[in-house]
C-alpha cells in the first residue's frame, strides 16, 4: 500500500517537525523568558497541589538524605535523639519519602533541560575579580547557613515562601520578606563576590 | 538579554493574571467548599432506603463490635454525657458543620452512622456529609427516642416465640445491658472516655517537615 | 486588530476562564454556594417553625407536603401542592420552587425526609425554606 | 475532589513517582529560567538581573489564581492542601539566616541542585555545605528548641488576618507584582551590567 506508507512518512515528518520546533523554542534563547518559566513553574506547583495536596520543597530533601545516612550509620544515636527519632519512628523510611524522591527528580528535570539547552559543563561559576577558592569557601558557608536557616523556618524559598504564598499562608509571606530582606543588606557586605 | 521580548511578555503577563485576579475578587470564595455532583443524585442518594439502619441493626453492629462502623452522636455534650450509646463519638451539630468534616470521615472503610435524639439533626449531618461527597454515610432511623423505646426498654408481648425473635431479643438485650453499664458508669470515668474518644485534625502531609 | 493579534494568547485564556466561572455561576443544576453558610440556618434551628409562626414568614407561601397527602390545616388560598421528595427536583416542580418568590414551608411525617430535602434546596440556594414541626 | 491524594489511597511507587515527575518538572523549570546560574541569582541584590523576582512572584501567582480558580468550580477542595504553620520567631530568624545565606552562596537549596545537575562546581560545594547545615542544626537542635518552637501561631492565612476574601488579596498581590515587574525592569536597565549579563 504505497499511499498509506506515503501518509505514514508524511505524519512521522510531521511529528519531527514539531520536535524540533519545540527543541528550538526551548534553545532559541539562553535561557526561557522569565515569564514563561514562571508560568512553568507555578504551574507546576499548581501540580503539586492538585495531585498531592502540597507544595514543592526542597531543603527537606537534603534534610531526609542527612537523616537517612545518620540512621544507617549511627542508629542507636538517631533513635536516641530528640530531632532524629522522629523520622524513623513506626518503621519510616526517610530515604523514600515524597520530599526526597522529589529531589532527585529535581537532579534529573535539570540535567535534561541543561541537556536540551547545551548547558552541560563542569565549571565554577564566579565573578573574575574572585578566586576560585574563596567561592567555593563561600559557596559552601552559604549552604551551611541556608540550609540551618531553612530548618529553622520550616522550608526554604520553594518550601516555605513559594509553596507558602500559593496557599496565602502568613508563613510563606513572612519568611519571604525575611529572606529577602536580610540578602539585601547582606548584599552590600559581600559585593565583591559577585560584581 | 533581550529587554524588548522580556517587557513584551510582561505587559502580556500582567495583562493575564490582572484579568485573572479581577475575576477571582468578584467570586465569592470564601475557602470554604460548596457540595458537588448533581442535586438529583445528591438528593435520590439522601433519600435511599440503605442510608438509613434501624436501631436493631445498630444493635447488632454494637453487640458484634463490628469495627467497620463509626458511631457519631450529633447532640449537645450534656445530652451526650446523660446518654451515651456504647462505642459512639461526640460531634455537636454545630461544630459538625463549623468545621471541615474531612477529619471525622476521612476513613472511606468505616461506616459513619449519625445518631441523634429523632432523625433531625442526624439527617441534617448525613445530608451535608453526603453533599460533600462522603457517601460513606448513614442515619439511625428513630434516633435515641427509638433506640430506648425498642431496645432498652424491649419486652416480648406475644404467644410464642420464633428462633428468630428469640436472636433479635437476645442482641436487643446484650446491646440493652452494654448501653446501661456505660450510662452507670460514674462521671468522672465517662469523662476521661470521652475526652479519649475526642477527635483531633489530621495533620497534612506537605512543607519541609 | 493588532492587540487582537498581540493578545491572541491572552484573550483565549481570560475567555476560557470566564466562560467556566459562568458555566459554573449560572446553572442551575449544580450546587455552587458555600456549605457552611448555607447549612447555618440549621445550626440554631432557625430553619424549623410551627404551624402558629407562618404568618410571620416573608411573602408568599408555597406549600409543600412531600408524603403526598394535603393535610395541611391552612387557609383556603394558600398554595398547597403535594410533591413526592424524591421528584422535586423534577423540572417541572424545580421550576416551580425557584420561581417562587416569597418563603416555602415544606412538611413530611418522615423528619428525616424534610431533613435532607431541606439541604439539598438550601445548598442549591433557595433562601427562606422552612420545616413546618 | 481533589487533591487526588486525599481521594484514592495511592500506592507508595505512586506517590513516590508523582513526586518524582513533579520534581523532574520543578528542576527543569527552575534550569530553563537560568537559576541555575549563581551570578544571575544574585543579580537581584545587585538590580543588573531581576530575574529571580520575576520567576519567583509569577510562579506564585499562578498557582495561587489557578487553585483560587480550581476551588471555585469545585475541582480542588483547598481545605485539604498543605498550609504552612506559622512560628513567629522561627519564621523570621530563620529568614533572617536564610537571606545571608543566598548571598554567601548564591543560591537557595533547590536551584542548587539544579545547578548542581548541569555541572556547576560550586553548587556542588554549595549543597555538601547545605547537606552539614542539615546536620549541625539536627545535632544543635535540643539546644534551640526553644526558638523553633516559639510564638506558635497555627496555620493562618493572609486574607484571615486582614479579614478579606482570598480572592481580592490574590488581586492585591497581583497588582503589587505588576508593579514590582514594572519596577524590576526599570532597575535592570538602570543597573544595566552588559560585562556580567553577557558571560551567562
Amino acid at each position: 500500500m504505497p499511499g498509506k506508507e506515503k501518509s505514514q512518512v508524511a505524519a512521522n515528518l510531521g511529528i519531527q517537525r514539531l520536535l524540533v520546533l519545540i527543541l528550538l523554542i526551548i534553545m532559541k534563547k539562553k535561557y526561557m523568558n522569565p515569564y514563561l518559566a514562571g508560568t512553568m513553574l507555578g504551574l507546576v506547583l499548581l501540580m503539586a497541589m492538585f495531585i498531592s495536596g502540597r507544595g514543592l520543597g526542597a531543603s527537606g530533601g537534603i534534610k531526609y538524605c542527612v537523616v537517612s545516612v545518620v540512621g544507617a550509620l549511627d542508629r542507636s544515636h538517631a533513635d536516641n535523639s530528640v530531632y532524629y527519632s522522629k523520622y524513623f519512628q513506626e518503621g519510616k523510611k526517610p530515604l523514600t519519602n515524597w520530599l526526597t524522591v522529589e529531589i532527585f527528580g529535581v537532579l534529573a528535570g535539570g540535567f535534561i533541560s541543561g541537556a536540551l539547552s547545551k548547558r552541560l559543563r563542569f565549571r565554577i561559576e564566579k565573578s573574575p575579580s574572585i578566586s576560585n577558592t574563596r567561592r567555593l569557601i563561600f559557596a559552601f558557608l552559604g549552604g551551611v547557613f541556608f540550609v540551618y536557616g531553612a530548618q529553622l523556618a520550616r522550608g526554604c524559598t520553594s518550601g516555605a515562601a513559594l509553596s507558602g504564598m500559593a496557599v496565602l499562608s502568613v508563613a510563606g509571606f513572612v519568611t519571604m520578606i525575611a529572606i529577602f530582606g536580610s540578602a539585601y543588606i547582606f548584599a552590600w557586605f559581600f559585593r565583591k563576590n559577585w560584581i | 538579554m533581550n529587554f524588548k521580548s522580556d517587557m513584551k511578555t510582561r505587559e502580556k503577563i500582567s495583562a493575564l493574571l490582572l484579568s485573572a485576579g479581577i475575576i477571582l475578587a468578584l467570586l465569592p470564595l470564601t475557602g470554604n467548599r460548596s457540595f458537588s455532583g448533581k442535586p438529583e443524585k445528591v438528593l435520590s442518594e439522601i433519600l435511599n432506603a440503605e442510608t438509613f439502619f434501624s436501631v436493631d441493626q445498630v444493635a447488632r453492629f454494637i453487640v458484634t463490635e463490628d469495627s467497620t462502623i463509626q458511631l457519631i452522636d450529633v447532640r449537645s455534650p450534656e445530652a451526650y454525657r446523660k446518654n451515651t450509646m456504647p462505642r459512639s463519638v461526640n460531634i455537636p451539630y454545630n461544630d459538625f458543620i463549623g468545621n471541615d468534616p474531612d477529619k471525622y470521615l476521612n476513613n472511606r472503610n468505616i461506616k459513619n452512622i449519625f445518631i441523634s435524639d429523632d432523625d433531625y439533626d442526624s439527617s441534617l449531618a448525613m445530608a451535608y456529609s453526603k453533599g460533600l461527597g462522603y457517601s460513606n454515610c448513614y442515619v439511625m432511623k428513630g434516633g435515641l427516642k427509638e433506640w430506648t423505646s425498642t431496645v432498652i426498654e424491649s419486652t416480648f408481648t406475644g404467644e410464642r416465640i420464633s428462633a428468630r425473635e428469640n436472636a433479635l431479643f437476645e442482641t436487643r438485650i446484650r446491646a440493652a445491658r452494654l448501653f446501661n453499664e456505660m450510662n452507670s458508669l460514674p462521671d468522672s470515668l465517662k469523662l476521661k472516655f470521652m475526652e479519649s474518644k475526642k477527635f483531633s485534625a489530621k495533620k497534612l502531609d506537605g512543607g519541609c517537615e | 486588530m493588532k492587540v487582537l493579534k498581540q493578545y491572541w494568547i491572552v484573550l483565549l485564556i481570560i475567555l476560557a476562564t470566564i466562560t467556566a466561572v459562568f458555566v459554573k455561576g449560572f446553572s442551575r443544576n449544580s450546587f455552587r454556594y458555600d456549605a457552611v453558610k448555607r447549612a447555618e440556618p440549621s445550626v440554631n434551628k432557625a430553619n424549623i417553625i410551627t404551624p402558629g409562626q407562618t404568618a410571620r414568614l416573608p411573602g408568599d407561601i408555597l406549600w409543600i407536603d412531600l408524603d403526598g397527602v394535603k393535610n395541611f390545616s391552612t387557609g383556603p388560598d394558600e398554595k398547597v401542592i403535594s410533591i413526592p421528595a424524591d421528584s422535586i427536583l423534577t423540572k417541572t416542580y424545580k421550576k416551580l420552587i425557584f420561581k417562587h418568590k416569597g418563603s416555602i414551608v415544606i412538611k413530611s411525617a418522615d423528619k428525616a425526609i424534610s431533613a435532607g430535602v431541606w439541604m439539598i434546596l438550601a445548598q442549591m440556594g433557595i433562601k427562606n425554606v422552612y420545616i413546618l414541626n | 475532589m481533589g487533591p487526588i491524594s486525599s481521594l484514592v489511597i495511592m500506592p507508595e511507587w505512586l506517590d513516590l513517582l508523582i513526586a518524582f515527575m513533579i520534581g523532574t518538572g520543578f528542576g527543569f523549570a527552575l534550569e530553563q529560567a537560568g537559576f541555575s546560574s549563581s551570578r544571575k541569582l544574585a543579580g537581584m541584590f545587585y538590580g543588573y538581573d531581576t530575574t529571580v523576582i520575576k520567576v519567583f512572584f509569577t510562579a506564585a501567582i499562578v498557582a495561587l489564581a489557578g487553585s483560587q480558580l480550581l476551588s471555585y468550580l469545585g475541582l480542588i477542595n483547598l481545605n485539604q492542601v498543605f498550609v504552612n504553620e506559622y512560628y513567629v520567631t522561627s519564621a523570621i530568624a530563620g529568614g533572617i539566616i536564610m537571606g545571608a545565606g543566598f548571598i554567601m552562596g548564591g543560591f537557595c537549596p533547590g536551584t542548587g541542585i539544579s545547578a548542581m545537575s548541569i555541572g556547576k562546581i560550586d553548587a556542588m560545594v554549595y549543597i555538601a555545605g547545605g547537606l552539614t547545615g542539615a546536620f549541625l542544626f539536627a545535632e544543635t537542635y535540643p539546644l534551640i528548641r526553644n526558638i523553633a518552637e516559639a510564638n506558635y501561631k497555627g496555620p493562618v492565612k493572609v486574607n484571615e488576618v486582614f479579614g478579606i476574601s482570598p480572592g481580592l488579596f490574590t488581586l492585591i498581590l497581583i497588582a503589587a507584582a505588576a508593579v514590582m515587574f514594572w519596577l524590576a525592569e526599570a532597575a535592570e536597565k538602570r543597573f544595566a551590567r552588559p560585562d556580567i549579563t553577557n558571560e551567562l
